[in-house]
């Protein structure tokens, strides 16, 4: 039989050793899983401009049956396309539009936020956390607000510095970045863009650092706390699975812990008892039983934000999040 | 450590491969040439100086493959805008593409590998001199070569006669080669030694800034070292102040952004560029009289025989 | 001396520098067409020829600059392949250029030294600068950069630069095209020392009358072909000129009974403020040119006639409407096109690059000064058949040599060049016409045939220029010759009462001293 | 042995029309042995490069779409770059015209804004490019800053502008804070001229644009001054006219017309302003207008045959899995070569054996 066609568009190069490079990991996870049955294909560095609708197309034409469209740039461009091909299935990373052949899937990183931001509050000794920020979008202020309310759980005087890098990717401003932040005081660094470079600072400094997208441990071995590793294989697989047993439908997945969207990588350079404290979060969230966003949550300007979700703010509070939480010594860019 | 000590390190460090390829460029179209591949030549010296110090082990090899990778390169751009005369503003610019793609291909086996970074020195005493110690002592080796590299470009410019006749051959090459000198070959040594400095620039961000590889990790430094020439208006001492000017307002904006100063941070991000847009009006301004670019910069030279 | 064949002359001695059968081939173009020429020490050998008659190839093939395609070269006897100037200035030839190779943005002093093998420190040829400088009166102040200096002084900086060498030979490609008489008489000076030095000369000029004085001998090409050698002395300039050109030339005659008529160009007190550092101030300069008047200025090249052409072109603006008036109007502070519109016209001294753009064909050149007021251009849009019109006229009527109808302007010799753009000014009718150095570095023919073209446009009741360094020029064409200097512009003379001793003086005596007040006084 | 190159007399016409195939073809040898050192099928690959893109319609729609914002931007960049002003911040005016332009289509999203607003869109981009353009060439002619470094730091200026905006103020009320603008209103978008494909007006516009340069340049006092002006400077202003004015002029239109191509790549394929709206136009377009040979029908042509490479090395992607990266060297070298040819047209190379006359002519 034909074997079913699957396509990526991709938003780095693969070697990016971020996302992009996890997500071919994803890739190849299905190829080796199910590699008799189907054939991916995938286009790079596809810019999220106009070329993006091309590439997809080209996908379409090439006769690819389900595309993964891994940015969240690439959401209209795949959506007229989708429109366009109604016998074609899309998947498409971060975004919220769908359509009947066009489903969205992302993570509940924040989760991962929440379990970082309780390390670092019990790990730093300035008790003033360095925060590198990409680009001020919901999921990168989401995860920045989880971080600190599960700090003040530890720390009620946690301080956060953030420095914005205007990129997703440039090694050499994020290595300055951080190093700014080492240089003020902070002594954890995080990080909410793709490189390796600012885990490569704290190790050179001595500090601590969490990585983000893959395992970067390699980088800081006595600087890594633990990392939020995307694991977009299983997610891959089941949902080719289900385009091949034909029961594939349009879905608006947003899996967190206990859907293994991403993972945790083990958590190092701490002592036993923040290991553990940080596993039991980890647990705890995954059973559902802890949530970050737990209400009350209060926002700069000392209010409560509304509780749209029982007794945590709801998934479009968090899909949409445009304020910095009580705490924050600081302004999101553009308000 | 002192936060204005910690500063002016991130300043040298960030401004080192700036200044190199800079350097490199000044000497490249002080002879009358105009290579716009400065950025590939970079990403090309980055790719394969990690390629050559993972592969031995050894930071030195890894400079020395990023300078002959370079140069390489930039034989490339001399074969074409020289020996061909082609249109040097295309040629630097398809060079430019060669090199991402090349860097990318050669570097694909790297991707996700580390290497132990170019050592910071350490002189006892002397490093450990308050305040001005590290930065005079105690950084990598880099950034006292780039600096060697600036004062003996300038000294090489106005105290020697090899340094007279390139300026010679940018200010008027049909007099040069009246005069008997092998333009094309003494433009050919420039442009290759722009290309070794762009190279050994472009290998300084995987040997001594953040040891790893990835494609495109120069991410427009190329293109700022070309602007910094412009902007030093061919003068080897204006060229750092340019440099370090450039790589401190780029640090002091991550630090203005840490202290919380509430402004936007696309406009902080904006800064460096806008300061050298500024800096240079009023430069232009101030200036009286003289050709300051090479008179013959940019232009092809086909000599008669 | 009655021997007809000038080598005689030399019976027995060793000729210097020879060649043999030397031939330079462009593509399928024969710039020098196997020539044999000898050059003897203690000898200045002349080198004519029309323009692109391929003097200028053979002394470059001679200084090694571009190799021959065939024939040989001796050098005491011996034969030679050089392989390029460095090595002819080893064996001890130099050479000064037609088109300066000077650096405008170095130093005097450095040019030197790029022109020497670098075997001495700078310091120590830095001094002898200024000793051989001195010893032959051609001063020059080292620290300057060359983009602040006169043609004259840059002349200068080549000669000296030649001479540093030591040459046994040395070569002057028309060094004396853009020089005054007393800067001229200057060089002469220097020729004859080395002369007698017991070096030798090879010396290209178009200006007949200063070969006559100088020169020993005279090889004559004419299109890549020796045609002659004769000893100069025993010829007239006329004689010269037919074997030049393979014909007899026209003498410049003016028409008989030419009228002045109202007067068309008047400058009113006119100053103006350099716009270069190194420029000159114009101060205070009044004229007034009637139609059917010719006009001469002369003066030591730099003492402000680029900058008064500037300012009567429109080319700079003044702010005194009133300094400059055109036809009866005030136009000091009208474009250069709005003086075109007014009925003036310029010719420039420098034909390529100011005059026309180099690689823009004549049509386009024609288009140049003709869009102002010469119905070639329709509601913005070009009539090319117009331009291509003035081309062809421009062509028959002042004998303009090309390769083909249209060709670029690079492409034309100097001569021709400048014949079409004259003919170009001349075809619009112009009622005034201001025209710079109108025929320097051009061959006996077509300098005639430019000055005749002035001349004839006087009598046609024109305002007519001319500023020009060459004072014979004037002396044929002018009907009042006045003089520049600093500056400032000296009371006309009538043509008959302005003799080269009044004249003289009113350029200030010795030339070369002048520059030196003209520097102190700016400093 | 040296490799010297001849001034013809004339430039060669006849090899200015074989030196793109020349070119081509030394491309084609070159690329068979790096797709052979790869271990990929030469045949296949070249196939996908150069005919596959040719075959069908709607990759031929896209070569157009993609040749649209790439000829206007050079067109323009080619009249500076004849006038010998440096614009090399088209990539700027592009973002800033996209930016002035989709002002109007925000303000007046959801409303009944009739008809008028892509005209006045298209008009506002052209203008905002324009202006945005004006900022280098007036600090050349007030203050004598060079050109070329203004116009390219100011790339970056607008980039982080755009994102500020788009990030904050112009940030779509209902798109969970994500960095876009809402999706344009259809009075806000430029129509595409086929039903079903991605060829809009834009590329119509382009056209007319190429059209009018080569008036322009070809038939107009205007484009002679701009000739003029960049040929010999001294001789332009003999001829009465100011390189100053014409900076002005040619960094406006230049950036016009890259401020109008933005427009037109927003309100068109995107429709709607977002970060990321340029894949380097800007840039990219700077080549076109050199392999253009600064003439708009070579520009016409280089910046489809560009276009082509694109579309082809996604296609080779695709079904040969080649790496993005060996289209990018492939993309160098074709440049190479073709620029390497073009040289024929004014030169006529030869091998020289030292002290030998012995020479061995090629073109
Ligand atoms: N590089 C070249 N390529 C092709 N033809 C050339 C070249 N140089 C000179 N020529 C040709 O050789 C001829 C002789 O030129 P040359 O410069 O020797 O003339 P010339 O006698 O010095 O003239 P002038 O009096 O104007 O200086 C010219 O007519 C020209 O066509
Ligand atoms: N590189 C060249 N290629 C083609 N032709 C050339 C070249 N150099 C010179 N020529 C030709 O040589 C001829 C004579 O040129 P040359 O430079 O000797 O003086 P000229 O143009 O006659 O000027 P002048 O009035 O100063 O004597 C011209 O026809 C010119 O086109
Ligand atoms: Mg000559
Ligand atoms: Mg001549």
């Amino acid at each position: 039989a034909d074997k079913l066609k699957v396509g990526f568009i991709y938003l780095g190069p693969i070697g990016d050793l971020g996302w992009t490079y996890q997500h071919d990991q994803g890739r190849l996870a299905l190829e080796k899983e199910l590699g008799d049955k189907i054939e991916t294909t995938y286009l790079e560095n596809v810019p999220e401009g106009p070329d993006a609708e091309r590439a997809i197309e080209q996908l379409v034409r090439a006769g690819n049956k389900l595309i993964f469209t891994t940015s969240f740039g690439y959401m209209d461009p795949t959506l007229k396309v989708a429109k366009k091909y109604p016998n074609v299935h899309f998947e498409h990373a971060t975004g919220y539009k769908r359509d009947k052949n066009m489903s969205t899937y992302s993570s509940k990183w924040y989760q991962g936020r929440y379990i970082q931001g309780l390390i670092a509050a019990k790990m730093s000794k300035t008790g003033v956390l360095g925060y590198i920020g990409s680009f001020p979008i919901p999921e990168v202020v989401s995860g920045i607000n989880a971080t600190i309310l599960a700090a003040q759980t530890i720390n009620p005087n946690i301080k956060v510095k953030i420095i914005w890098a205007n990129t997703w990717f440039d090694p050499g401003k994020e290595a300055d970045a951080a190093k700014a932040l080492v240089d003020q005081g902070a002594d954890v660094i995080m990080q909410h863009t793709d490189s390796p470079a600012a885990m490569q600072i704290a190790a050179e400094r001595g500090k601590l650092a969490f990585g983000q997208d893959s395992e970067m441990i390699k980088f800081g071995p006595k600087a890594q706390l633990t990392s939020i590793l995307d694991t977009w294989g299983p997610y891959y697989i089941a949902r080719v699975k289900a385009e091949l047993d034909g029961t594939w439908k349009s879905e608006d997945t947003w899996g967190g812990l206990d859907s293994h969207m991403f993972a945790m990588a083990p958590y190092t350079n701490m002592p036993d008892d923040v290991k553990k404290m940080a596993e039991d979060a980890q647990a705890a969230i995954t059973a559902g039983k802890l949530h970050p966003f737990k209400c009350p949550v209060v926002g700069q300007d000392g209010k409560e934000v509304e509780c749209k979700g029982g007794d945590h703010l709801d998934d479009g509070q968090i899909l949409g999040m445009n304020f910095y939480v009580k705490g924050i010594d600081d302004k999101i860019p553009g308000k | 450590m002192e936060l204005v000590e910690a500063i002016i390190l991130s300043v040298l460090a960030a401004s080192t491969p700036l200044l190199i390829a800079a350097t490199g460029e000044l000497v490249t179209e002080r002879s009358g040439v105009l290579n716009l591949g400065v950025e590939g030549m970079m990403i090309m010296g980055a790719a394969c100086g990690f390629a050559g110090a993972w592969l031995t082990g050894s930071i030195v090899v890894g400079a020395i493959c990023g300078i002959v990778a370079g140069t390489l390169m930039s034989l490339v751009f001399a074969l074409m805008a020289l020996g061909l005369a082609v249109n040097q503003v295309a040629t630097g610019l398809a060079l430019t593409i060669l090199g991402i793609g090349l860097s990318g291909l050669i570097g694909a086996g790297f991707v996700g590998e580390r290497i132990t970074p170019a050592p910071h020195l350490y002189i006892p005493v002397l490093t450990d001199i308050p305040l001005v110690g590290r930065v005079l002592f105690g950084e990598d080796a880099f950034v006292y070569l780039s600096i060697a590299l600036i004062v003996g470009v300038w000294w090489f410019l106005y105290q020697t006669r090899p340094g007279l006749i390139l300026r010679a051959c940018g200010d008027n090459h049909v007099s040069a080669h009246a005069l008997g000198y092998p333009v094309l070959r003494i433009r050919t040594l420039a442009v290759m030694f722009g290309g070794a400095c762009a190279g050994l620039a472009g290998a300084y961000l995987p040997l001594a800034y953040t040891p790893f590889f990835i494609p495109g990790m120069t991410a427009g430094r190329g293109w700022i070292a070309l602007a910094l020439v412009v902007f030093a208006s061919w003068r080897p001492g204006r060229l750092v102040v340019g440099a370090y000017l450039f790589g401190a307002v780029t640090i002091l904006q991550l630090h203005a952004q840490g202290w919380g100063v509430g402004i936007p941070s696309q406009f902080m991000s904006a800064l460096p560029y806008l300061a050298t847009v500024i800096v240079l009006v009023l430069l232009s301004r101030a200036r009286t009289g003289g050709s300051t670019a090479p008179a013959a910069l940019g232009t092809v030279f086909v000599p008669d025989r | 001396m009655s021997d007809a064949m000038p080598n005689s002359l030399h019976t027995g001695e060793r000729p210097l520098l020879q060649t043999i059968g030397l031939t330079k081939r462009y593509g399928d173009f024969l710039a020098n067409a196997s020539i044999d020429i000898d050059i003897f020490p203690r000898e200045i050998h002349a080198l004519l020829g029309e323009n692109g008659a391929g003097k200028s190839t053979l002394v470059k093939a001679i200084y090694g600059l571009i190799q021959p395609s065939a024939g040989e070269i001796r050098w005491q006897g011996e034969r030679i392949v050089l392989s390029g100037p460095s090595e002819a200035r080893a064996r001890g030839i130099g050479m000064v250029f037609q088109h300066f190779s000077l650096f405008e943005n170095l130093t005097v002093a450095e040019n030197v030294a790029l022109g020497l093998d670098g075997k001495e420190s700078f310091k120590d040829m830095s001094a002898r600068l200024e000793q051989v400088s001195k010893t032959y009166g051609l001063p020059l102040d080292p620290k300057r950069e060359v983009w602040q200096l006169s043609v004259g002084e840059r002349q200068r900086i080549e000669i000296v630069r030649a001479l540093m060498q030591d040459p046994k030979f040395l070569i002057l490609d028309e060094p004396t095209a853009v020089l005054t008489p007393q800067e001229a008489d200057q060089l002469f000076i220097v020729l004859e020392r080395l002369k007698a030095e017991g070096r030798a000369v090879l010396y290209i000029s178009h200006k007949l009358e200063e070969v006559k004085r100088l020169c020993d001998t005279a090889t004559i090409l004419r299109g890549g072909r020796k045609v002659a050698t004769c000893n100069p002395r025993q010829e007239t300039a006329a004689s010269l000129a037919r074997m030049m050109v393979g014909g007899e030339i026209k003498e410049v005659k003016a028409a008989a009974g030419r009228q002045t008529t109202v007067p068309r160009l008047v400058v009113n007190d006119l100053t103006l403020a350099p716009d270069e550092p190194h420029g000159v101030r114009l101060d205070h300069i009044s004229l007034e040119l009637k139609g059917g008047e010719i006009l001469g200025i002369a003066g030591v090249a730099g003492n402000g006639q680029d900058e008064l052409f500037a300012a009567l072109s429109g080319e700079r603006l003044s702010k005194d409407p009133g300094t400059v008036v055109i036809e009866g109007i005030a136009a000091g502070h009208l474009s250069i096109t709005q003086r075109r519109k007014l009925g003036a016209a310029f010719v420039p001294e420098e034909r390529l690059g100011h005059g026309t753009a180099p690689r823009m064909r004549l049509s386009e050149n024609a288009l140049l000064t003709g869009h102002a007021a010469s119905g070639m251009v329709r509601h913005g849009f070009i009539d090319t058949a117009a331009t291509l019109k003035t081309v062809d006229k421009a062509t028959e009527t002042f004998d303009v040599r090309k390769a083909k109808r249209d060709p670029e302007a690079a492409s034309l010799s100097g001569g021709n060049l400048q014949k079409f753009i004259v003919g170009r000014e001349i075809l619009r009718n112009p009622a005034v016409l201001v025209v710079s150095q109108p025929t320097w570095g051009v061959d006996a023919g077509a300098a005639a045939v430019i000055r005749q073209a002035l001349l004839d446009l006087a009598a046609s009741g024109a305002a007519v220029l001319v500023t020009s360094q060459d004072l014979d020029e004037l002396a044929e064409i002018a009907d009042r010759i006045a003089v520049m200097f600093h500056g400032r512009l000296s009371a006309p003379l009538a043509a008959g009462e302005a003799t080269r001793e009044r004249l003289g003086l009113l350029m200030g005596g010795s030339s070369l001293d002048q520059r030196e007040v003209a520097h102190a006084a700016r400093a | 042995m040296q490799l010297v190159l001849e001034k013809r007399a004339e430039r060669s016409n006849a090899i200015a029309l074989v030196s793109p195939l020349i070119a081509i073809g030394l491309t084609i040898v070159t690329m068979t042995i790096l797709f052979a050192i790869l271990g990929k099928n030469p045949l296949l690959a070249l196939q996908a490069y150069f005919i596959a893109p040719l075959t069908d319609g709607y990759s031929l729609q896209e070569i157009a779409v993609k040749a649209t914002p790439l000829v206007m931007i050079a067109i323009g960049l080619s009249l500076c770059y004849l006038a010998n002003a440096w614009n090399i911040g088209a990539e700027g005016q592009f973002l800033i015209g996209a930016v002035a332009g989709s002002w109007i289509a925000v303000k007046t999203q959801g409303t009944d804004a009739g008809a008028w607003v892509l005209p006045a869109m298209l008009l506002l981009g052209a203008i905002g490019g324009a202006l945005y353009a004006l900022i280098p060439a007036i600090c050349k002619v007030k203050f004598g800053a060079s050109e070329i470094l203004t116009s390219l730091m100011l790339v970056y200026v607008a980039d982080l502008f755009l994102d500020y905006l788009v990030r904050g103020p112009w940030r779509d009320p209902h798109g969970f804070n994500f960095p876009t603008t809402a999706e344009f209103d259809p009075v806000a978008t430029v129509p595409v001229l086929i039903e079903g494909g991605r060829l809009h007006l834009g590329s119509i516009i382009a056209l007319l644009v190429v059209a009018a340069a080569a008036v322009l340049l070809g038939r107009t006092i205007k484009g002679f001054e701009i000739r003029v002006v960049g040929a010999a400077p001294r001789a332009a202003r003999f001829g009465g006219f100011n390189a100053n004015q014409l900076i002005i002029l040619t960094f406006a239109v230049s950036g016009a017309l890259a401020g109008l191509a933005g427009i037109i790549e927003v309100a068109g394929p995107i429709g709607h302003l977002q970060p990321g709206i340029s894949p380097g136009y800007g840039f990219t377009a700077i080549i076109v207008a050199f392999l253009g040979r600064l003439n708009p029908i070579g520009i016409l042509i280089a910046g489809l045959f560009l276009a082509l490479t694109f579309i082809g090395g996604e296609q080779a992607q695709i079904a040969m899995k080649i790496p993005l990266d060996v289209t990018k060297v492939f993309q160098g070298i074709l440049l190479f070569y073709v620029l390497a040819c073009d040289s024929l047209i004014l030169y006529r190379f030869r091998l020289v054996f030292p002290n030998r006359q012995v020479t061995r002519g090629t073109g």
